[in-house]
């Protein structure tokens, strides 16, 4: 029990962090460099906040109990699928770094106004956020936040395999090829854009009660490059790699706790370490390990058993 | 003594080995050509003579030096230049800057001047081009291109892979000509060819290759009308694509 | 009118700091595609390094007192001659650092052929090792130069025009007077010699570069050597036009660096100075009442310009012949 | 669980990060504290010992070394975190889990109010800020037009400028020109600028000792030579080698003066500046408050039953009820808080910068 | 041939002999350099016509302004009648145009397999929450079998699994045949498919682009240099010379064309 305690909060803030990598794993999936995550997640903290603690929906809250917080969550997602799209289809026409730093300019300008608008708390952001479903304890989150965690990766699991993931994968290593492939590429980066978008959003919304508060330090330039981090240091191929980054980097300060003073130091060196000697991330490294099995031929005419993952 | 002694060279993709104890050797002065199928290894062995690659195992000698762990550059300075398979321009320096940079590492500007002069001379089409970025030549510019950059150089040892793909038929004429010429001069070149006809018309022996290996050579007088090369290299016969050469293919495939 | 002027010189300033930050972080970007993260470390080193040589004191907080190579009571000690030799030697153990930095954090991972990305990553755990080494080492306070570091020269130049005072730094002057000069060295070196002519083929394509007879390493160390002594000296530079702001001072230009490279063109040595004067410029320009909004303007002003010039001002169009 | 001794008492504060520079002199100000208290016998003979948390800057840092404060370290109480946003997030956790919390440095609104188990000794902007303009109008009557500058990304800044307004207007100044900044800027030429065309007599900068300073060099490099007043975050000694000599008249509302003649303060400041060369800044003051806080109330409770005969749960519900009930001779002055938590100070300073030199300088007592 | 491929299924239905493609005046500039000049031709249904000329006569490029690729400075192509001057790449090939590069463009990273997956793009339909929701299961098997019967055709269903990439020269060129067809076009444009290969395997080649017009009824069109696989292979040829059409013709008469010696086929 004090073990949850001590580190129930880091064990969901792993699980946290390796969400936000995965809403930039999404987009990277069709190729896009995108940092736009933080702003999401700001923004789906901040309606999350406002829901939760603004007098104005003091009604809200009362007539819908608990089931305020999954409408924060719709919420958030739905208003990070329309600014996503927004920001999207404009953005994408650019590429690589420049496509970064339009995305990273989209964080920064949400997060000059979350410091200015009145309604998000201005510097000090809002606070006094109501617990989710009651918890109490910071791992208790872990009832949001796993689940969460499952659903996204089932649902990156199916997208690869699909027609839908083909496309992102070609989009990602030739676009002009993609293209003259019948492949529309802006239709596709738009929506992996969104997907990535929506998770983020919705992320936000489940952070707000677990971090008690929500300000404008959430969205932020080193977020942006934090989960690209996770990305790369995870693996940027495998849906597992932004996870295992998320999880592993998001707790590395809090195991070399101990070190006080020095920790950053080494959390820098772990960094430099892990880019030498895991170019393809960690996932990448371990997959090298076990040899791809050979693509089976379909024996045709016979029905798919059922179960069978397509 | 030869002036390019490979001995027993095995080369690695990860884990599929291309080149599996190759042994050849070029003479000074020598013209030799190096034919096989597709997949076979050539551009491999050519890309371990100028260490873009390294051996896994075996020596390639130039000179009597072993090239050993040299960086491509070094190879370079010692004389061997390459006219690579896939062009390799720089995409973004025009075609002047591209054949100054073959020059790299020669310094007397009068003399590079007049290199450059020549190469457009015998590619008149490049002269035309001569401040266009190189990435946008058409594929058969940027392949003159690659062999005039080579060129620049002045190479000992000169390793054309595949100089005359993507060629409209007068010049590949004009690049098996200039061949004829330097060698005349005194360079000697190893030559991977597809048009092995040609190749072997235009040149002293010839080397064949299949899934990583030689497997025969000689004069290439005496190739020409080999059977084996005649039938595998010549359009001896005409069968389904998918015939015969997944054959060969499926050597290089059991070592993965 | 007058106001207008005052905010062109204001803009004008502050875009040369930008654009001094930024020449050595868009030089080693255009040769080896990867944006150095501890680009920011490095120019706050340099300011350190420089101020350890002419001040060199420290307060409690560090493990490191003070050294001082012109301590009180020897010939050059505040004089200007000790500064600009300080500062010359900050630069070129700046441009060391840059070098060590290569070295261990980047060519390793070169050669073997990693994602360009992951650079940032690896560059941004040196930042993290230099920053809070500083931090163990003198402290999280700030430091300044003493104002006499330029001997003579009035801190601004005032003038009143119009009824209106106009305010010019010498500072400014100082740093935009160094910026323009690097970037003429720079452009030159780059656009007109045979080094150039190399280092562009080494950025375009290291592979084919060696193949050619360019020794690759060789290049992309004195690119680092370069990249690390133009931070070096820009933080010193910088520091004495506001102070050596603590260990995050130079880290804390990163983005805004990153903001002006791209924005003039990524690879574009002049691009990186017209992009910090048009970043400069766009947030002097912002009026007074919205100053709250300043790096949103910038930002947004960033976003504008790059859907209609993905290339970046001055960057050149990537084109692929298919 | 028992009580430990030496009786354990958690700090944490930001050791990294950006943050660091106001956390390293709360380090130092607790650890004078820990030797200063100890060598004084402690809490009636049981000496103390700090654990100290790293929170970095941002608010899962905070959770997360609130968290091993609690459980991991079992300690008494804690004294943290460095800002007010990294309080909103960690505070709310050891009020559930009942642990007393005094803050050092959070002064942002609504911080006593996060919980029963929250109090800080650190004064609001509302009640330190207007003092300085006073004095400050008291030392220039003619004061007609002021230009209010402040970091607009700082939480503490922000709430405190807008005391500062809200005093100027009450005071029947004009507020000129306000302008904002960022505490990661360093070039102020756009806001110098238009403070120098609004031709104002009075300038008020909130924002933090490396901003502030540069705010003020550029202030007075560029020719103002009006009265400037600084906020709380500009009250610290590490603004000197920033503004140097242009430090020189900055007026100052102070929670914490190291010219407060309190017996008590001036032996602190004594023993302080014997080690460290330099008169305590207010937040290594105002965190060596926070532990001698905890130690006066622990004193008492031992005095009824032994600390070490108490079940560590009980003791922490006791200790903060003490905390709440009592009254502290402290560097600060008499203290007491209110029953929320909110401090209760006696005094407050208004002090003003006297430069030695280029690097030396003091804060001269004015009322 | 061992799998089946599904035939195509055409936007308008249209009969042997039917103009297919139509180009009229197309012309594409860059900068002062014209490298298509006022190009008009016609192609017929189920011809392979062919497609010659110096180095840089601007064959490549047209075959982009056709496909899209580039938009052209003026001119108009209509496609079965349809206008689709200006259309993105994706819908020139949705409508039924594949091609393959000059300058192989692979997915390189992707297994072979994947990369003639990839081409059937347009021709399937399962969108996001078909994929998710694994309603997309007859469409896949499709895909997949589609994928291995061609991969059959170019010979490389023994290496599926391997990446592009790491494919020889030649053996890229036979996969980027293979992934054109995968968008089961009307209209197939091949760019120099034969460089690469040997003597041996051009000459099957001809057979190959034969067999593969028969057996999915098709429209070819290629590029090539190697002259006698031109005049064996093709119905009709079109030569091009400093982006003007010079010759068009049936390959013996362009053969003897003295425009077209001096200018490409030498003395
Ligand atoms: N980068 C690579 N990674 C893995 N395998 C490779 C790589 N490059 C080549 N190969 C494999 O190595 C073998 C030899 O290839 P190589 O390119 O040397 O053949 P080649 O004789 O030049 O063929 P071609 O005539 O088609 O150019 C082939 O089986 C090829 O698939
Ligand atoms: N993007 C571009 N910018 C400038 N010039 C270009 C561009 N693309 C092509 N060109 C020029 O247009 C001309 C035609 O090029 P294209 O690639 O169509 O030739 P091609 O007939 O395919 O030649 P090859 O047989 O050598 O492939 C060439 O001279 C080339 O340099
Ligand atoms: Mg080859
Ligand atoms: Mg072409």
């Amino acid at each position: 029990m004090d073990f949850l305690q001590t580190y129930g909060f880091l064990i969901v803030t792993m699980l946290q962090q390796g969400l936000l990598g995965l809403s930039l794993y999404f987009p990277l999936m069709a190729g896009q460099l995108s940092l736009a995550s933080p702003g999401f997640y700001a923004m789906g903290g901040y309606i999350a906040a406002i829901l939760l603690t603004a007098p104005q929906f003091s009604g809200w809250r009362e007539a819908l109990g608990n089931w305020i917080f999954p409408v924060t969550w719709l919420l958030a997602g739905l208003a990070s699928a329309v600014l996503g799209v927004i920001v999207g289809v404009p953005a994408l026409r650019l590429r690589g770094i420049y496509l970064a730093l339009a995305t990273i300019a989209f964080v920064q300008i949400l997060q000059v106004l979350s410091l200015n608008l009145s309604i998000t708390g201005g510097a000090i952001g809002l606070f006094g956020i109501p617990q989710a479903f009651g918890f109490v304890d910071r791992w208790q989150y872990i009832w949001i936040f796993l689940p969460a965690v499952i659903v996204v990766l089932l649902f990156a699991h199916r997208l690869q395999g699909s027609r839908v993931g083909r496309a992102f994968r070609a989009i990602r290593e030739d676009e002009l090829a993609a293209d003259a492939m019948g492949i529309p590429p802006t239709r596709y980066k738009v929506l992996a854009f969104v997907i990535g978008a929506v998770l983020a959003g919705i992320v936000g919304a489940m952070s707000a009660p677990f971090l008690n508060t929500w300000n404008a330090r959430q969205g932020t330039f080193d977020a942006s490059i934090a989960f690209l981090a996770y990305t790369l240091i995870g693996g940027s191929r495998s849906m597992w790699g932004p996870l295992l980054g998320g999880a592993l980097l998001a707790s590395l300060p809090e195991l070399l706790r101990s070190l006080a003073d020095w920790r950053l130091v080494i959390n820098g060196l772990v960094l430099v370490v892990a880019s030498l000697y895991l170019p393809q991330g960690i996932v990448g490294a371990l997959g090298k390990l076990r040899r791809k099995a050979p693509p089976q031929r379909p024996t045709p005419q016979v029905k798919p058993a059922l179960g069978e993952t397509p | 003594m030869a002036l390019l002694e490979i001995e027993n060279l095995s080369v690695n993709y990860g884990a599929i080995q291309a080149v599996r104890g190759v042994s050849l050797s070029v003479e000074e002065g020598e013209i030799v050509t190096l034919i096989g199928a597709n997949g076979a290894g050539k551009t491999t062995t050519l890309r371990a003579v100028s260490r873009m690659l390294r051996a896994r195992e075996g020596s390639v000698r130039f000179a009597g030096q072993d090239l050993g762990r040299l960086p491509p550059d070094e190879a370079v300075r010692l004389g061997v230049a390459q006219s690579p398979e896939g062009r390799q321009v720089l995409a973004r320096q025009s075609v002047q800057d591209n054949l100054e940079l073959g020059a790299y590492t020669r310094r007397n500007a009068a003399e590079i001047r007049a290199d450059i002069e020549q190469q457009y001379v015998r590619f008149p089409r490049l002269k035309e081009r001569r401040n266009q970025m190189a990435g946008t030549l058409s594929g058969g510019e940027q392949q003159m291109l690659a062999i005039a950059r080579a060129l620049m150089s002045r190479p000992r040892l000169l390793l054309l892979d595949e100089p005359s793909l993507g060629l409209a038929p007068i010049i590949v004429l004009e690049i098996f000509s200039i061949i004829r010429e330097l060698n005349a001069q005194g360079v000697t070149m190893l030559l991977v060819e597809q048009n092995a006809k040609l190749a072997m018309q235009n040149s002293h022996r010839t080397y064949v290759m299949e899934a990583g290996q030689v497997t025969f050579s000689g004069p290439s007088e005496q190739m020409v009308s080999d059977e084996r090369v005649l039938h595998a290299y010549l359009g001896g016969q005409t069968e389904g694509p998918e015939a015969g050469r997944s054959e060969q293919r499926r050597g290089s495939m059991d070592v993965a | 009118m007058t106001e207008l002027l005052q905010n062109l010189i204001n803009g004008l300033a502050i875009g040369s700091v930008y654009a001094i930050f930024a020449l050595g972080y868009t030089l080693v970007f255009s040769i080896l595609g990867i944006i150095n993260f501890a680009h920011g470390a490095v120019f706050t080193l340099g300011a350190y390094f420089t101020y350890t040589l002419v001040v060199g004191q420290f307060e409690n907080n560090g493990l490191i007192k003070g050294v001082n190579l012109f301590p009180a009571g020897s010939p050059f000690h505040g004089s200007a001659w000790a500064f600009a030799a300080a500062a010359l030697i900050g630069a070129v153990i700046s441009g060391l650092v840059a070098v060590v930095i290569e070295r261990l954090a980047f060519r390793p991972m070169r050669s073997r052929g990693a994602d360009p990305l992951l650079a940032l990553v690896s560059s941004l755990g040196v930042a993290l090792v230099i920053v809070n080494l500083i931090q163990i080492l003198v402290g999280a306070e700030s430091y300044s130069f003493p104002t006499d570091i330029y001997g003579d020269l009035k801190p601004a130049l005032i003038f009143s025009l119009g009824g209106k005072l106009i305010v010019v730094r010498t500072v400014q002057v100082i740093i935009f007077a160094v910026s323009m000069v690097l970037l003429l060295i720079l452009g030159y070196v780059i656009g007109r010699t045979r080094v150039g002519k190399a280092l562009r083929a080494v950025a375009e394509n290291p592979g084919t570069a060696s193949l050619l007879g360019i020794s690759v390493t060789r290049f992309i160390i004195i690119t680092f050597f370069l990249s690390g002594f133009l931070g070096g000296l820009a933080g010193t530079l910088v520091s004495t036009a506001f102070s050596v702001a603590g260990p995050y001072f130079g880290v804390a230009y990163g983005l805004k660096g990153l903001a002006v490279i791209v924005l003039g063109g990524l690879g574009s040595i002049p691009g990186a100075v017209v992009g910090g004067l048009v970043i400069g410029l766009a947030e002097a320009f912002v009026p007074a009442e919205y100053s709250a909004y300043k790096d949103a303007v910038a930002f947004a002003l960033l976003f504008v310009i790059l859907l209609l010039r993905p290339q970046g001002l001055l960057g050149r169009v990537q084109i692929q012949k298919v | 669980d028992k009580v430990a001794t030496p009786v354990p008492i958690g700090i944490a504060v930001a050791q990294t990060s950006n943050t660091a520079l106001l956390g390293q002199e709360q380090v130092i100000g607790a650890r004078f504290a820990e030797k200063y208290i100890n060598a004084r016998g402690g809490i009636n003979g049981t000496p103390i010992k700090l654990v100290f948390q790293d929170t970095g800057g941002d608010e899962a840092g905070a959770i997360n070394a609130f968290q091993n404060l609690i459980t991991k370290d079992k300690v008494v109480g804690i004294v943290g975190p460095t800002l007010s946003q990294q309080a909103f997030s960690a505070d709310p956790i050891a009020d559930r889990a009942k642990v007393p919390v005094l803050g050092p440095s959070n002064t942002a609104k609504g911080i006593p109010q996060i919980g029963p188990f929250i109090a800080r000794v650190s004064a609001p902007v509302s009640v330190v800020a207007p003092n300085a303009v006073k004095t400050a109008l008291r030392l220039d009557p003619k004061i007609k037009k002021v230009a209010v500058l402040y970091a607009q990304n700082d939480a503490f800044s922000t709430s405190e400028t807008g005391t500062f307004q809200q005093t100027a207007k009450d005071q029947g100044l004009t507020v000129a020109t306000v302008q904002k900044f960022l505490t990661t800027d360093s070039d102020f030429t756009t806001q110098v600028t238009a403070v120098l065309n609004a031709d104002v007599d009075l300038v008020i900068v909130s924002g933090l000792a490396n901003d502030g300073g540069n705010l003020v060099k550029q202030l007075r490099q560029l020719g103002y030579k009006g009265i400037i007043i600084g906020g709380n975050g500009l009250n610290t000694s590490n603004m000197f080698p920033v503004c140097q000599q242009y430090c020189d008249g900055i007026i100052i509302a102070q929670a914490y003066s190291p010219a407060q003649p309190s017996a008590n303060n001036q032996l602190f400041v004594k023993e302080y500046s014997a080690q460290y060369k330099k008169a305590p800044p207010q937040f290594a003051a105002q965190a060596f408050t926070a532990v001698q806080v905890f130690v006066d109330a622990l004193k008492v409770i031992d005095h009824k039953k032994k600390l070490g005969e108490w079940e560590l749960s009980d003791l922490r519900v006791a200790l903060n009820t003490q905390i709440l009930a009592g009254k502290y001779n402290t560097p600060l002055g008499a203290i007491s808080f209110d029953k929320e938590g909110e401090l209760q100070q006696a005094d407050f300073y208004v002090a003003q910068i006297k430069m030695k030199d280029a690097k030396t300088g003091s804060f001269v007592f004015l009322k | 041939m061992t799998g089946h491929i599904a035939p195509n299924a055409p936007a308008t239905p249209m009969s042997a002999g039917q103009q297919v493609l139509q180009a009229t005046g197309l012309t594409r500039r860059f900068g002062g350099l014209i490298a298509v000049n006022n190009v008009s031709f016609e192609v017929r249904r189920g011809e392979i016509f062919g497609l010659i000329g110096p180095n840089g006569a601007g064959k490549t490029t047209l075959f982009n302004l056709m496909t899209g690729l580039t938009p052209p400075s003026s001119g108009k192509l209509t496609f079965g009648g349809k206008d689709i001057t200006g259309f993105a790449p994706h819908r020139v090939a949705g409508l039924g145009i594949g091609r393959t590069f000059q300058n192989i463009r692979l997915f390189k990273v992707l297994s072979a397999l994947e990369n003639v997956k990839i081409a059937q793009h347009a021709r399937t339909g399962a969108g996001l929450m078909q994929g998710l929701t694994g309603r997309d299961r007859a469409e896949e098997r499709l895909v997949d079998e589609r994928a291995w019967a061609l991969l059959d055709l170019v010979g490389l269903a023994n290496r599926a699994g391997e990446e592009a990439g790491n494919f020889s020269y030649g053996d890229q060129r036979r996969l980027e045949i293979a992934r054109a067809l995968a968008t089961q076009p009307q209209v197939l444009l091949l760019d120099e498919p034969a460089a690469g290969m040997n003597t041996s395997e051009k000459g099957e080649l001809t057979g190959f682009i034969r067999r593969v017009r028969d057996e999915y009824d098709l429209t070819v069109m290629v590029i090539e240099h190697h002259v006698p696989l031109v005049m064996n292979l093709c119905d009709r040829v079109a030569v091009l010379n400093f982006g003007e059409l010079i010759a068009v013709g049936d390959p013996a008469s362009v053969q003897k064309d003295p425009k077209v010696i001096e200018a490409y086929l030498g003395g």
